[in-house]
C-alpha cells in the first residue's frame, strides 16, 4: 500500500494518529531535535539527520513504573501496572531502526523475554524515514545499513520535494494508514527512490574485530583510551543500542512504586555491590566495559557489533572519546588509513 | 525496621484539652515501626516516667517517641527515663504537641492532625536515630592568665586560693598593668600602688602562682580541658635566679630610652625595671637601645653586676605546658590623639593625654610628683580638660563610650587642686557619666568644691599663643563660643583595644567586636565566657571598664575557670558532627567555617591501583565540636554529618510532616 | 489528586514547613505557645540546631513532598548561640532565596526571618503572615512531587 | 516656645537636598567651636541642628546663619558624629528658597539682550536655585 | 588556519618539550585534533612522539585542568595548557585543595575564544571545509565559495562574554595577553528572566529542564564539581531520585547549581557539555551577579587567596529577605 500527503498537511496527520495513542516524532524543542510525543503545538522536524537522542525512548522508555504496591497492616497489595497503549514510532531512520532490532535480540530473542519490552514492542508501529543527506557524523554505511530503507519498519515514509512518501509494508503499516483515512491521498504512482547516500569514510575495518578483542583485555591501549574521558554519561544515554537499566523504588510507609529507568555503566556506582566493592571502580575499567560491550561481548552472543553508525557519541561527548576513536585505538582501521 | 514506643502526654488538659490522646495514640500506632502507644495523664511525673522505662523493657523498645511539652522543657527528663530502663538516651525524640500545638491552636479538629503530623515526624526522626555517647573529657588542674594587671593578678590569685595551679603570662617585664600607673584611684582617692602592690606581692609569693613575666603566648591549641599552649618566655640577658634586683646595674648603664612605664614622657636605662614596685624585681636589657647589642661595646652592667647575672647569650625560650581553662585579662591601650590635628597633640609638650597627665602627679614620675608644665617647669595655673577624645566618635568608627574618662578627669581635676591650689581646671564635656557607687558625689565634689569649671561643649582648635594655649570652644548651654588661655591642655583620649588584641583573639580562638574588644558569651547571662568553651575575659580587653568592674569581672573568671578546672571529667557535647573520610574530597571548606576550629586536615591512606595514595580529608575533634551542623550544610557531598540533627534524620522528618494523612 | 494539593473537605489548606534553630526561633514558639499566642495550624516547625544547619535541600524537599511555603526561622544576626551560624546562613539562603525565585517560585514561597527567644509574639505574626501569604497565593505546585501524598491513585 | 511633631516641610526638603539627618547630632558643639564664623552667627552650627531636631523651621528660616555659612566644612572635618554641616547649611539655604513662595525671577523679568548675553547654564541653574 | 596556526601550535610545542623531554614535568595536558578540523580531544602527551600531535587553534574548547584530579595520583608532575577558563579553574581546584600547585606548571594561553561548529555551518550555509583567521575576521571555505564573517560571531556560548581570557596563574605564559574584556551582555539573559512573571520563568525553567537526561556531563565537566561522592549519588539520605519527574529535574539543576554559589568559575563547560542544550549557565550566572550583588564583587578562580563568598561573611551583610 503506498501514499502520499503533502508535506503541509502533516499536522493534520499528526492530529488525527495522536488521537488513538501517543504519537512519536522528531521534535523541535528549543535548540536540539528530541523524538518525543506529539501534541497540538510542537514543531515537528522531519529533516533533522538526527535527534539528539536516538528513538529507543519509544521502546525502552527512560523511566518505566511497572510495579505498585500498597501497605495496610500486615498487608501488602501489589498493583500490576498496565503500561502499553498503542504507540507510534513517526521517523525512525534505518541506524535507530537497526538498533531497535539489536535491542529485541537482547530483551525478546532470549529466555525469559523481557514483558514491558515486549508489550510496548507490539504495540508499536512503526514509521521509517529514509535520510537525505548525512551529517559529518553519520557512519551507518560502516555496518552496512542503508540510510535510504528500514527494512523493520511497519511504513516506510520517502520525504520528496513537498510530499511525504508513505509505503505499508506489514499489516500494522496498513492499519496505521488506514487510520489516517481521507488525510493521505493514493500513491501508487509515485516512484519511491531514494538519492545514495554516502555517510562519513572515517576508515574502519570491522573485519575480526569482535575475535580479535577476545584476548585484549588487558591490552595496554586501555591505558591511554580512557584517559580523556570525564565519566558522564552521555554516551550511553544518547545511544540507540545502549539498554542498561537501574531499577528504583519511590514511596513512603504506606505505599510506593517500582520503576526501571536508564541507567549508565559509565558511572561509578553502576557495579557498585552490596558489601561495598566495585569490580569496575576506575574510569578505565568503565570505557573499556563500553567499548568491548559494544565490539566483543554483544557481537559474540548476537553475532553483530553493537553500533549502528549513528554518530550520536560523535557529536555529543564533550571531549570528543567516541567509538570511531576505539576502534581505531583497537586496530579496527583500514591500513591505508594509517 | 525499629522497635518505637510512642507516648502521649495530657498534661492535665494542657494538651488532652485541645488534642483528641485517643485519636492521637491510634494513628500512632500506625507509623512505621511504632509497636506500642500509649498515653499519661502527666508523663513527666514520677509515675509517667516509670510508664515509660516498663514499656521499654516489656515491649523491647530500642526507639522512644514522647508526644509532650517542648524538648527544651523535658527532653533531658525523657532521656533519663529512656537510661534507666537500659536504652541510649539519644534514641529518644520529642514531639512539641504542647507549645507547638495545643497551646497555639483552640480547635481540637485542627489540632489533632498537626499533633499527629508532629508525631509521625519524630518517629521518623527517631527511627534513624543512633546511640550516642557525649564524649568524657580529661581536664587538666591548671589554669593560664593572659596579662598581669589588676584582672590578670585578681583572677590568678583567687584560682590559686582555690587550690590550683595558674600561670600568669605577663608581656612587660612586671605585672602590674595599667593600675600601675596610675596615682590615685576614684572615687576614694586611694594611692593606686598602695593597693595594687600588695597583691602583686602576694600573687609572686603564692606557691600556686607562676609568674611568667616578659613572655607572650605563641600558640593555643586543643580544647576546654586541654589546651597545650606555647609561652615564649623572651630573653632578658638577667638570669633571675641570680639577680637579686639591687639596681647597681641599672644605675651604672650609659644608656637610656624613653620609659614606656612613664608613657615616654622621661627615660629609662637600657637596663631596666620599669618601674620601682617593679614584680618581679629583676631587669630587663632593651637590645635596640643598649650599647652592647647595638655596638659590641660596653659590658658595664656585666662588670658591675655582683651576683654576675648578666647573660647577653640567653635566648628565647618556649615553654609548653597543658591547660585546663585560660582567663584572657589583656586590658586596654589609650588612643594616640594626634589623628585628631586640631587639638595639636604631639606639637606641644603641655597638651597631654588622661594617662600622661597621670604620670605627673606620680612621686616616682617624670616631674618627680610636682604637678609643672613639661615647657618650663612651672605648675600650671589654667587647665584645660577636653572629653570624649576619640570615644562616641561615630566618624572615626568609635561609637563606643570609654567610661572611664569623666571619672578620671574629676579626679585629676581635685589631685591638680590639691596640688597647685591657684590653679583653676575648666572641663569641655559632651555628657557626664556618673554611674558607680560614689560616683556622682564625687564628680560633682569636683565641680562643687575644686574650682573645676564644667562646660557643656567642645573644643574646636587649640594653638600656642606666646607663653600659653589658646583652647577655643563653645559652651552650647549658653551657647557662647570660650576662648581660654591655658598653661595645659588634658585630652581624654579614648580607651582602645590592645593593638594586638585581634593578632591575640585568633591565637587563641575568640573573637572580637568591631572595636577589637574581645566578645563575651552572652552579653546579659555570660558575661565572662566566649563563645570557645574553657577560655574566659577579664577586664578591659573586653570593653572599658574602671578597676572595680574589672575585679569583680576578674573574680567572676575565676570562678568560671575554678568550676572547671573542679570537675573530674568534662561532659561533651553529644551531638557533634562526624566525616566520612572516605567520601570527604578534602576540599576543607568546612574547616573555613567552623566557628570552634573543630575540623582540621588529616592525612590519609587508601588503596589506589597496586599501592597507596595519601590524601588529605576533614577530621572533626568531638571535644571541640559544638554541634551546631553549619560544616554539614557547607559540605556539598554531605560527607560530614551531624549526629542527632544528620540529613537523613531531617529529611525523613520533611518527608513525615508533608504527608497528609 | 486532591489529596496532592493539601485539599481537605473543608477545601484547601496550605501546609507551611518552618525550620526554627533551637536557641532563639523555637525558643520564640516556645514562649509563644507559654504565652497562648495563636497562629494558623498549618505551620509545622522542625527543630534544627542553627539555622546555619539549614542545608537548601531541604527546603526543596519540602518542596517536592507538597509543602507551599516553607520559613527558616534563626537568631538575629549576632546572637547566634554558635556565633557565626546565621551570618553563614544569611550569605547561603539569600543566595538560595533569589535561585529559587529564578527558578520561578514566588518570593513568598520560601522566606527566612530572625526570631529571637524573646519574640513569641513576633513568632506567631510571622507564622500568621506567611500563612495568609501563601493562602492568597494558592496552592504551590511547582516542584511537587505528584506521586508523594498519593503514590497508587496516579493510575 | 512650642516643639513641633508634626512633619515641617522646610525639613524634609533639607534632609532630601542635603541627605543629612539632623538626628544623630549629640550636641557636642565641637562644629560651633571650630567655626570661623561663629561669632557672627546668631544660631551656632549646633543650635541649627538642635533646632532642626525640635523642628523649629520658622526660626530657622529667619536665622541669618545659613547665609553666613561659608562652606569652609570645618565643622563637617570636626563633627564626630560624620554628619556635614556644610551641606545641611547648603540644604537649609535651597529649602528656604524654594518655601518662600513666588518666583524670585523668571525667563520674563529679564531682557531679550540678557538672556542673550548670560551664559545658558548660569540661567538654568539661577531659575533652578531660585524658582520655586 | 594556515601559518600562523602553525606558528603558534610550534610554539606552545617548543615550550613544553622542553620541560617535558627534559624531565621536568612527567605529563603535558594538552589538545590534539579529532576526527574532523573542528574537533579537538585532550592530549596527554608523554614523548616527543606524542607531541606531535599537540593542536592549538580555536577548536580547543575542552578544560584540562580537571583532569588533573586524576593524573596527579599517577604523576609526580603534570604540565597543563591553560586558557583563561581554565587557568580559573586551576585555581577553584587548587582552592578545594585538589591540587597541589607545586605539582603542576601551568602554560598560559591567552584565549582568543573558541568557534562554534554549528555556527559556522549556519554563517556558511553548509558543511564548511576549512576556515582562515585574520584580523578578528574569518574566512570559511564551503564547497561553494567562501563566506567572510567577525570571529566575534562565531564564537562559541561560552566565549562570547568571557571577561578574562588570559590565565589568571600560570608558570609561562605563551603569548601576549588579550587583556581584560569588556563584557556587556554576561547577564543579558538573566536579567530577561528576571524580567519575567514567576510563573513565566517556572515555565521556561519546566521546558528547559525537561529534556535532562541526568547523563551529568554538566557535572563531570565542570571544575567545581569535584566532590568524590556527589549528592545525586547518595543513599542516606537519597537526595535525588532517579525518576525524570519535573521535580527531580528542578532538584538536580538547582542543587548543583547552587553548590557552584561563590565557586563557579563561568567557563561555561557544563552548558557546552550538555547533550541537549539546557541553559545551565542561566543558572550559575544568576547565583554570580546576586552574590556580586549582595557581598561584593567576586569572580572565582582568579585570586585563590580570596575567600569564597560562602566561606566567610560580614557582621553588616545584607539579606535577601527582611530582617526586620
Amino acid at each position: 500500500m503506498k501514499k502520499v500527503i503533502a508535506r503541509e498537511k502533516l499536522p493534520e496527520l499528526w492530529k488525527s494518529l495522536a488521537a488513538k495513542g501517543p504519537l512519536f516524532l522528531p521534535i523541535q524543542e528549543g535548540p536540539v531535535v528530541l523524538f518525543q510525543p506529539w501534541s497540538e503545538g510542537a514543531e515537528a522536524n522531519l529533516d533533522a539527520v538526527n535527534t539528539a537522542v536516538s528513538a529507543k525512548d519509544v521502546f525502552l522508555p527512560r523511566e518505566e513504573t511497572y510495579l505498585q504496591y500498597r501497605c495496610s497492616g500486615n498487608q501488602l497489595e501489589l498493583i500490576p501496572v498496565e503500561n502499553a497503549e498503542p504507540v507510534i514510532a513517526f521517523g525512525v531512520h534505518p541506524c535507530d531502526l537497526k538498533a531497535v532490532e539489536m535491542l529485541d535480540k537482547v530483551y525478546l530473542d532470549q529466555e525469559p523475554s523481557d514483558e514491558l519490552y515486549r508489550q510496548r514492542r507490539e504495540k508499536t508501529t512503526v514509521v521509517g524515514l529514509s535520510c537525505r543527506e548525512p551529517d559529518p557524523f553519520c557512519f551507518c554505511n560502516e555496518f552496512g545499513i542503508n540510510p535510504a530503507d528500514a527494512p523493520g519498519a511497519d511504513v516506510m515514509a520517502h520525504l520528496k520535494n513537498g510530499l511525504v512518501l508513505l509505503e505499508a509494508r506489514t499489516d500494522k503499516g496498513k492499519a496505521l494508514l488506514d487510520q489516517a483515512g481521507d488525510l493521505l491521498q493514493d500513491g501508487s504512482d509515485e516512484k519511491f527512490e531514494a538519492a545514495e547516500v554516502k555517510t562519513a569514510d572515517f576508515g574502519l575495518n570491522l573485519e575480526g574485530l569482535p575475535e580479535n578483542l577476545k584476548e585484549r583485555f588487558e591490552d595496554p591501549v586501555w591505558d591511554e583510551l580512557y584517559k580523556s574521558c570525564l565519566g558522564c554519561g552521555v554516551c550511553t544515554y544518547v545511544c540507540p543500542t545502549c539498554y542498561c537499566f537501574d531499577v528504583e523504588d519511590f514511596g513512603h510507609e504506606g505505599e510506593g512504586q517500582r520503576f526501571r529507568c536508564w541507567d549508565s555503566c559509565m558511572y561509578g556506582h553502576f557495579t557498585d555491590m552490596a558489601g561495598g566493592h566495585n569490580p569496575r571502580a576506575g574510569r578505565k575499567e568503565r570505557v573499556r566495559q563500553r567499548f568491548m560491550h559494544k565490539l566483543q561481548y554483544y557481537p559474540e552472543t548476537f553475532n553483530e557489533i553493537a553500533c549502528v553508525g549513528c554518530g550520536r557519541c560523535l557529536r555529543s561527548c564533550p571531549v570528543n572519546l567516541d567509538i570511531v576513536q576505539a576502534i581505531k585505538a583497537l586496530g579496527g582501521e583500514t591500513v591505508e588509513q594509517r | 525496621m525499629p522497635r518505637t514506643g510512642v507516648f502521649i502526654c495530657h498534661c492535665g488538659t494542657n494538651i488532652a484539652g485541645t488534642v483528641d490522646i485517643d485519636k492521637t495514640v491510634e494513628a500512632s500506632r500506625n507509623f512505621p515501626g511504632v509497636v506500642h502507644a500509649d498515653e499519661y495523664r502527666y508523663l513527666c511525673s514520677e509515675m509517667g516516667q516509670d510508664i515509660i522505662t516498663k514499656a521499654i523493657k516489656e515491649n523491647d523498645l530500642d526507639r522512644v517517641v514522647v508526644g509532650t511539652c517542648s524538648p527544651r522543657m523535658h527532653e533531658n527528663t525523657f532521656r533519663k527515663a529512656a537510661a534507666e530502663a537500659g536504652l541510649n538516651p539519644y534514641l529518644l525524640e520529642v514531639a512539641n504537641i504542647r507549645e507547638h500545638c495545643s497551646w497555639v491552636h483552640k480547635d481540637m479538629e485542627e489540632a489533632t492532625p498537626k499533633a499527629i503530623a508532629l508525631l509521625r515526624a519524630a518517629a521518623a526522626k527517631a527511627a534513624l536515630n543512633e546511640a550516642l555517647e557525649a564524649p568524657r573529657l580529661d581536664v587538666e588542674k591548671r589554669a593560664l592568665v593572659i596579662g598581669g594587671g589588676i584582672a590578670g593578678i585578681q583572677a590568678a590569685l583567687d584560682i590559686a586560693e582555690a587550690g590550683y595551679e595558674v600561670d600568669i603570662v605577663e608581656k612587660d617585664p612586671s605585672i602590674g598593668g595599667r593600675m600601675a600607673q596610675l596615682e590615685k584611684t576614684f572615687p576614694t582617692l586611694d594611692c593606686s600602688a598602695c593597693i595594687l602592690t600588695p597583691k602583686m606581692v602576694e600573687a609572686a609569693q603564692h606557691p600556686n602562682i607562676n609568674l611568667l613575666t616578659y613572655s607572650e603566648v605563641d600558640e593555643v591549641k586543643g580544647f576546654v580541658g586541654q589546651f597545650d599552649v606555647k609561652i615564649r618566655q623572651k630573653a632578658r640577658y638577667v638570669d633571675p635566679v641570680k639577680c637579686t634586683g639591687c639596681g647597681i646595674c641599672w644605675e651604672k648603664c650609659p644608656s637610656k630610652a624613653p620609659s614606656e612605664f612613664e608613657m615616654g614622657l622621661s627615660k629609662r636605662k637600657s637596663i631596666y625595671v620599669p618601674f620601682a614596685q617593679a614584680v618581679p624585681m629583676v631587669p630587663v636589657i632593651d637590645r635596640d637601645s643598649c650599647l652592647y647589642f647595638r655596638k659590641g661595646r660596653c659590658q658595664i652592667c656585666e662588670k658591675e653586676c655582683p651576683p654576675q647575672a648578666i647573660d647577653y647569650e640567653q635566648q628565647d625560650e618556649i615553654i609548653e605546658r597543658r591547660y585546663g581553662a585560660i582567663v584572657v585579662a589583656t586590658g586596654f591601650d589609650q588612643l594616640d590623639p594626634t589623628i585628631y590635628g586640631e587639638y595639636g597633640y604631639g606639637q606641644h609638650p603641655d597638651i597631654l593625654t588622661g594617662l600622661e597627665f597621670e604620670r605627673i602627679f606620680n612621686a616616682s614620675g617624670p616631674t618627680g610628683g610636682k604637678v609643672v608644665k613639661l615647657s618650663d617647669g612651672k605648675p600650671p595655673k589654667k587647665v584645660v580638660f577636653i572629653q570624649c577624645i576619640g570615644s562616641r566618635d561615630k566618624a572615626r568608627g568609635m561609637n563606643y563610650c570609654s567610661k572611664i574618662c569623666c571619672m578620671y578627669t574629676a579626679k585629676q581635676a581635685i589631685l591638680l587642686k590639691e596640688k597647685v591650689p591657684d590653679a583653676k581646671s575648666y572641663v569641655f564635656y559632651i555628657d557626664v557619666r556618673t554611674g558607680g557607687k560614689g560616683y556622682e558625689e564625687f564628680q560633682r565634689r569636683a565641680a562643687e568644691e575644686h574650682d573645676v569649671a564644667y562646660m557643656r561643649g567642645q573644643v574646636g582648635k587649640i594653638f600656642p599663643e606666646d607663653d600659653h594655649l589658646v583652647v577655643r570652644g563653645i559652651d552650647s548651654l549658653t551657647n557662647r563660643n570660650i576662648e581660654i588661655k591655658a598653661d595645659m591642655v588634658v585630652l581624654a583620649a579614648a580607651t582602645v583595644a590592645r593593638g594586638d588584641a585581634p593578632e591575640l583573639g585568633r591565637l587563641v580562638g575568640i573573637n572580637s567586636d568591631s572595636y577589637h574588644f574581645f566578645n563575651e558569651a552572652h552579653p546579659k547571662l555570660k558575661p565572662v565566657e566566649t563563645h570557645t568553651a574553657g577560655i574566659f575575659i577579664a577586664g578591659a580587653c573586653q570593653a572599658p571598664k574602671d578597676i572595680p568592674e574589672t575585679v569583680s569581672q576578674a573574680s567572676a573568671a575565676a570562678v568560671k575557670a575554678i568550676g572547671l578546672l573542679s570537675k573530674e571529667k568534662l561532659q561533651g557535647e553529644a551531638c557533634t558532627a562526624e566525616v566520612i573520610q572516605s567520601d570527604c574530597s578534602g576540599c576543607l571548606n568546612c574547616e573555613a567555617i567552623c566557628p570552634y576550629t573543630a575540623i582540621t586536615p588529616v592525612e590519609i591512606e587508601e588503596r589506589y591501583k597496586d599501592g597507596v595514595l595519601k590524601r588529605t580529608v576533614a577530621e572533626v575533634n568531638p571535644a571541640l565540636c559544638q554541634g551546631c551542623g553549619s560544616c554539614a550544610v557547607t559540605c556539598r557531598s554531605g560527607s560530614i554529618n551531624l549526629k542527632g540533627f544528620s540529613n537523613d534524620q531531617i529529611m525523613a522528618e520533611v518527608d513525615a510532616i508533608c504527608l497528609q494523612r | 489528586m486532591s489529596a496532592a494539593l493539601n485539599e481537605t473537605a473543608g477545601g484547601w489548606e496550605p501546609l507551611i514547613v518552618s525550620f526554627c534553630c533551637n536557641w532563639c526561633s523555637y525558643a520564640g514558639g516556645d514562649l509563644a505557645g507559654t504565652s497562648r499566642m495563636s497562629y494558623p495550624v498549618n505551620v509545622k516547625v522542625i527543630r534544627v540546631p542553627c539555622s546555619g544547619r539549614m542545608n537548601p535541600m531541604f527546603v526543596l524537599r519540602a518542596f517536592q513532598r507538597g509543602a507551599d511555603g516553607v520559613l527558616v526561622a534563626g537568631c538575629h544576626p549576632g546572637d547566634c548561640h554558635y556565633t557565626s551560624g546565621n551570618y553563614q546562613s544569611r550569605r547561603r539562603l539569600s543566595a538560595f532565596k533569589r535561585l529559587v525565585e529564578f527558578a520561578g517560585f514566588e518570593p513568598e514561597r520560601f522566606e527566612v526571618r530572625w526570631i529571637s527567644s524573646s519574640e513569641g509574639d513576633k513568632f506567631a505574626e510571622e507564622m500568621t503572615s506567611i500563612t495568609e501569604k501563601i493562602k492568597a497565593l494558592g496552592p504551590n505546585r511547582k516542584m511537587r512531587d505528584a506521586r508523594w501524598q498519593s503514590v497508587t491513585s496516579k493510575v | 516656645m512650642t516643639t513641633e511633631t508634626g512633619k515641617s516641610r522646610l525639613i524634609e526638603d533639607m534632609k532630601m537636598h542635603s541627605g543629612q539627618d539632623p538626628n544623630g547630632c549629640y550636641q557636642c558643639g565641637k562644629c560651633s567651636a571650630a567655626c570661623p564664623v561663629s561669632a557672627a552667627l546668631d544660631l551656632k552650627p549646633h543650635q541649627v541642628l538642635r533646632y532642626l531636631q525640635m523642628g523649629l523651621e520658622n526660626e530657622l528660616a529667619e536665622s541669618k546663619t545659613p547665609w553666613v555659612c561659608a562652606s569652609c566644612f570645618t565643622c563637617a572635618a570636626r563633627c564626630p558624629r560624620d554628619i556635614d554641616l556644610a551641606r545641611v547649611m547648603e540644604g537649609l539655604r535651597l529649602s528656604i528658597l524654594r518655601n518662600r513662595g513666588g518666583n524670585k525671577f523668571g525667563p520674563a523679568e529679564l531682557t531679550p539682550e540678557q538672556l542673550e548675553k548670560l551664559p545658558q547654564q548660569a540661567l538654568v541653574s539661577g531659575f533652578r536655585k531660585y524658582n520655586k | 588556519m594556515a601559518e600562523r596556526n602553525v606558528e603558534s601550535v610550534n610554539k606552545v610545542r617548543e615550550a613544553v618539550s622542553q620541560d617535558l623531554l627534559g624531565g621536568r614535568i612527567d605529563l603535558l595536558l594538552g589538545w590534539e585534533k579529532g576526527h574532523y578540523w573542528w574537533q579537538s580531544r585532550p592530549l596527554f602527551a608523554r614523548s616527543e612522539a606524542d607531541l606531535e600531535k599537540l593542536a592549538w587553534d580555536s577548536f580547543c574548547a575542552v578544560n584540562l585542568s580537571r583532569y588533573l584530579l586524576e593524573e596527579l595520583k599517577d604523576h609526580d608532575k603534570v604540565g597543563v595548557l591553560v586558557k583563561g577558563c581554565d587557568a580559573r579553574a586551576f585555581n577553584r581546584l587548587l582552592q578545594d585543595n585538589m591540587v597541589r600547585r607545586e605539582q603542576v606548571i601551568l602554560y598560559g594561553l591567552p584565549c582568543p575564544g573558541m568557534l562554534d561548529y554549528n555556527r559556522l555551518v549556519e554563517k556558511a550555509g553548509g558543511a564548511p571545509l576549512e576556515i582562515t583567521e585574520e584580523n578578528g575576521r574569518v574566512i570559511i571555505k564551503v564547497g561553494s565559495g567562501e563566506q567572510e564573517a567577525q570571529r566575534d560571531d562565531l564564537l562559541l556560548d561560552k566565549c562570547k562574554d568571557c571577561r578574562y581570557p588570559d590565565p589568571a596563574v600560570y608558570d609561562q605564559l605563551l603569548f601576549s595577553p588579550q587583556g581584560e574584556k569588556e563584557v556587556t551582555e554576561r547577564f543579558k539573559t538573566v536579567e530577561e528572566l528576571e524580567e519575567m512573571s514567576a510563573e513565566e520563568r517556572f515555565g521556561y525553567w519546566e521546558k528547559e529542564l525537561s529534556r535532562c537526561l541526568r547523563c551529568y556531563a554538566c557535572r563531570q565537566a565542570c571544575p567545581f564539581c569535584s566532590c568524590r561522592e556527589c549528592f545525586v549519588e547518595q543513599e542516606n539520605p537519597r537526595w535525588q531520585g532517579r525518576a525524570y519527574q519535573p521535580s527531580e529535574n528542578f532538584m538536580f539543576h538547582l542543587v548543583r547549581a547552587y553548590h557552584g554559589t561563590g565557586r563557579c568559575i563561568d567557563c561555561g563547560e557544563c552548558e557546552r557539555s550538555c547533550p541537549v542544550d539546557i541553559p545551565l549557565q542561566e543558572l550559575n550566572r544568576k547565583l554570580i551577579k546576586d552574590i556580586n550583588e549582595l557581598y561584593g564583587d567576586y569572580e572565582a578562580g582568579l585570586d585563590p587567596e580570596q575567600e569564597p563568598p560562602l566561606l566567610t561573611y560580614r557582621p553588616d551583610d545584607p539579606a535577601a529577605f527582611s530582617e526586620k
